[in-house]
């Protein structure tokens, strides 16, 4: 609680907490339009479209128009879903993804909860993203629902244990699961950062390769985790219309597509966390106020959303088998050997 | 007399006294697993309970670890003897399964 | 060793495709922004024979129904009253027609766009322009009254020609009773 | 009334009406369901009693992996084409047994809990973390009963995916 400027101003009683606890809120709520627009303009730009244009300069109040209607629309339940799962689903599905920025550093001066086991925090809310898939997908009783929640509950706990390797990595590296300590310990400019193996000695040069694949192995892992192309299984509209959320209109739906947003966002921040050394500076101590942290953090984290929206426009959508082949047969022995290759330094460090 | 070890202690005894009702009146196998999660849990909130106000310490903290361990272990193995009891007899209905060839 | 070479292939052919895609972000769009910049009539893009809202030049409809029984989809309507001599209209070509069409209405929410009825004209009086933007907020709107006589206009010629034949027919009534009185005559 | 007080209410509520509807609901998928608000309520509690780490490995291995077990499960065993998956349960009399004892079961163990005098000590001070004092353990003390909980995970993993392999 030491790192909050929201308390040292109003002191830590029930409102600090209401406003410490809404200030992510509002900034997912920001996040999620200029999302949605980079979304629909970089898909455009690749290509060659302009994209929208018509709702205000450049199209850019175009995220901001499609929230309202998708608000308005009529709210339909259909006759034979299991009435009160298919109405819970969307929230709890919003609640893990929400849940994740309680620990999110925004800046060495504001992160929401500074408590001591933030990362695995994170890995473990995840976890409630399946049930709310599994739960919607079920409740739906569509087959194409179903079919798409089975999917995405078998991709999300299959790329949990390379996802979990390449954090434990870190956390070895690190010596702390607390996402302030590992952002600290990336002090001093990019050299210093984890991707480069973090502070150390130019002997430090060996053990590239595997936080690279790490790195790597991390950011292929989140993909599936938040059902982003490639890895769109789940929801492929070729197979089975939109999978999970075939069923849901309007503010319902609204809530899926608001989660599915901020997941890519955190898995954005969490990769920026772990090793890219978070709200530092590159430039070590230069321009590293705390206002600076927080542009820097959000715009490495913004960097990994919009390669997320350009991998879409890329790669064509993976098999189901061939999903398994990446996750069990290449990434978990690759982040193996890099784990263990990870703690050696650590050790000898 | 604000929130002692007392309570913590009667709703673990709730939950346990729930997951045996469960356990008793539920003919389902998969119901009568989630019984047993609720006793698991119940003990559990038990050691942790201990480990705040009884002088248990840390020592409590590893003990639900190797709980949730053994939980784990325990529910994967009970659903894959419950899958395969599902291909013999077509149901899971703990009653009527009396023997353990088909 | 198959299988290091698989996943540095892997990994490497989507990064050939991300250099793609990245370059096309940076390419000349090519949209055409429609009615902004763009507009096919204006700047001649639309064909000479493209099929798009139909137009009657009324004057030149002889009111043979042509049209109307080619139509596949039935959303041309027309309604004729028979001239009265000494007032007949005068067509395009400077003869007198026979018909006073009184109705002609096309709903172009019907209208499938084949051109049939214009290839059935013989007096190329219903044709194809270049319009096509005609959208409404009412279905109604889309039915298209082309008639020149208003309903006064209709209810004359009716009465006229009621009359003309009513006059027609006492005149044959009465010719014929000459005829029958002269018969008896002789 | 402090913010504690009312915190922990709130997880008991939550905790005792999840697990009431995971034991009476009459539709299976309803009590697999209540389940995921009875460990959340349970990590609760958790956290009130200091120990986050706990907490969060509740939330993960109950919520992320058995949780997700048993609603495959649920699904796997029961025919889905009827949107209704109910259990049978045993005639009126035998569940009046069964409320009965449970129902002695609770009031005996409350009224025993109540009236024995618990090595009570101080409580713990507000540490910083537990992590490290569990690790530490758990590699000094418990490093055997470590070792044999990885082998036995192994174990049990192997030797589910073989009994439920299709013959």
């Amino acid at each position: 609680m030491e790192q909050n400027f929201v308390y040292d101003l109003i002191g830590e009683n029930l409102i600090g907490y209401v406003i410490v606890a809404a200030m992510p809120l509002m900034f997912v709520l920001v996040y999620a339009l200029v999302a949605i627009l980079g979304e629909l303009k970089i898909s455009a730009w690749i290509q060659e479209r302009l994209g929208p244009m018509r709702t205000g300069w450049k199209g850019v109040l175009q995220p901001i128009a499609e929230v309202v209607k998708l608000l308005q629309k009529e709210d339909i339940t259909p006759a034979n879903v299991n009435k009160p799962l298919f109405n819970v689903a969307p929230f709890i599905m919003f609640t893990g993804a929400y849940a994740a920025y309680a620990v999110i550093p925004f800046s060495s001066v504001f992160v929401p909860s500074g408590i001591n086991i933030g990362l695995f925090y994170v890995f473990a809310v995840s976890a409630f993203a399946i049930i709310g898939i599994v739960m919607g997908g079920w409740a739906s009783n569509n087959k194409y629902s179903l079919l798409g929640a089975m999917r995405a509950a078998a991709q999300m706990i299959s790329y949990e244990i390379p996802i979990a390797i390449a954090i434990l990595a870190v956390a070895t590296l690190a010596g702390s699961l607390d996402m302030q300590e590992i952002i600290k310990q990336q002090a001093g400019g990019i050299w210093n950062w984890f991707l480069f193996g973090g502070t150390g000695s130019i002997a430090k040069v060996w053990v590239i390769p595997f936080t690279f694949a790490l790195f790597l192995i991390y950011f292929i892992g989140s993909l599936a985790e938040t059902n982003r192309v490639p890895f769109d299984i789940p929801e492929g509209e070729s197979e089975i219309v939109a999978g999970y959320h075939t069923e849901y209109s309007g503010m319902k739906f609204a809530m899926f597509f608001f989660a599915e947003y901020s997941n890519m966002f955190v898995v954005s921040a969490i990769i920026t966390i772990l090793f890219l050394g978070g709200w530092q500076s590159p430039f070590g101590d230069f321009m590293n106020g705390p206002v600076w942290q927080s542009i820097w953090f959000i715009s490495k984290a913004m960097f990994f959303v919009f390669v997320q929206i350009w991998l879409r426009w890329t790669l064509p959508r993976l098999r189901v088998d061939q999903l398994m082949y990446v996750t069990w047969k290449v990434m978990l022995p690759v982040a193996f050997v890099a784990f263990f290759a990870v703690a050696f330094w650590a050790m000898i460090k | 007399m604000g929130i002692g070890l007392t309570h913590y202690l009667i709703i673990s005894i709730l939950l346990f006294a729930l997951g045996v009702f469960g356990i008793a009146t539920r003919k389902n196998a998969i119901l009568v697993l989630m019984g047993l999660e609720l006793i698991l849990n119940s003990a559990n909130i038990n050691f942790i309970a201990f480990a705040r106000f009884g002088g248990m310490n840390i020592e409590g903290h590893v003990a639900v670890i190797f709980v949730i361990i053994l939980a784990a272990a325990e529910v994967a193995v009970a659903l894959a003897i419950i899958l395969n009891i599902y291909q013999n007899f077509r149901h899971v209905d703990v009653d009527e399964i009396n023997q353990l060839k088909d | 060793m198959e299988y290091f070479k698989n996943i540095f292939s892997g990994i490497s052919t989507a990064l050939v495709g991300m250099k793609i895609t990245f370059s096309h972000l940076f390419e000349k769009n090519v949209t055409l922004q429609y009615p902004d910049t763009y507009h096919p009539i204006n700047s001649g893009d639309m064909p000479a024979n493209a099929r798009n809202r139909i137009d009657v030049d009324i004057e030149a409809c002889i009111g043979c129904l042509a049209c109307q029984r080619d139509c596949p989809v039935n959303c041309i309507k027309i309604e004729t009253v028979k001239a009265v001599a000494g007032d007949e209209p005068m067509g395009k070509d400077g003869k007198t027609k026979k018909l006073w069409v009184s109705q002609f209405d096309i709903d172009f929410a019907k209208c499938c766009f084949c051109s049939l009825c214009t290839e059935a004209c013989p007096t190329d009086a219903i044709f194809m322009t270049q319009v096509f933007e005609y959208a409404t907020y009412d279905r109604k709107d889309l039915v298209y009254h082309f008639s020149d006589l208003s309903a006064e206009q209709v209810q004359a010629k009716k009465a006229a020609l009621a009359k003309a034949t009513a006059e027609k027919k006492k005149a044959e009534a009465e010719a014929k009773a000459k005829e029958e009185a002269g018969k008896n005559e002789a | 009334m402090a913010l504690y007080d009312v915190i922990f209410y709130l997880f008991a509520t939550i905790v005792l009406v999840s697990a009431g509807g995971v034991v009476f609901s009459r539709k299976m998928m309803y009590s697999a369901f209540s389940l995921l608000f009875t460990f959340f309520g349970v990590s609760g509690l958790y956290v009130l009693l200091s120990a986050d780490f706990i907490a969060v490995t509740q939330i993960m291995v109950y919520v992320g992996g058995i949780l997700v077990l048993i609603i495959f499960g649920v699904m796997l065993t029961t025919k889905i084409t009827g949107v209704d998956i109910k259990s049978g349960t045993l005639g009126a009399f035998q569940m009046g047994i069964a409320g009965l004892a449970s129902l002695a079961i609770a009031v005996f163990m409350i009224i025993m809990s109540m009236n024995t005098q618990w090595m009570q000590k101080d409580p713990l001070a507000e540490t910083s973390t537990t992590v490290e004092a569990i690790g530490g353990l758990l590699f000094t003390e418990y490093l055997l009963a470590f070792g044999v909980a990885a082998i036995l995970l192994l174990v049990a993993f192997i030797g589910a995916a073989l009994i439920a392999r299709r013959k």
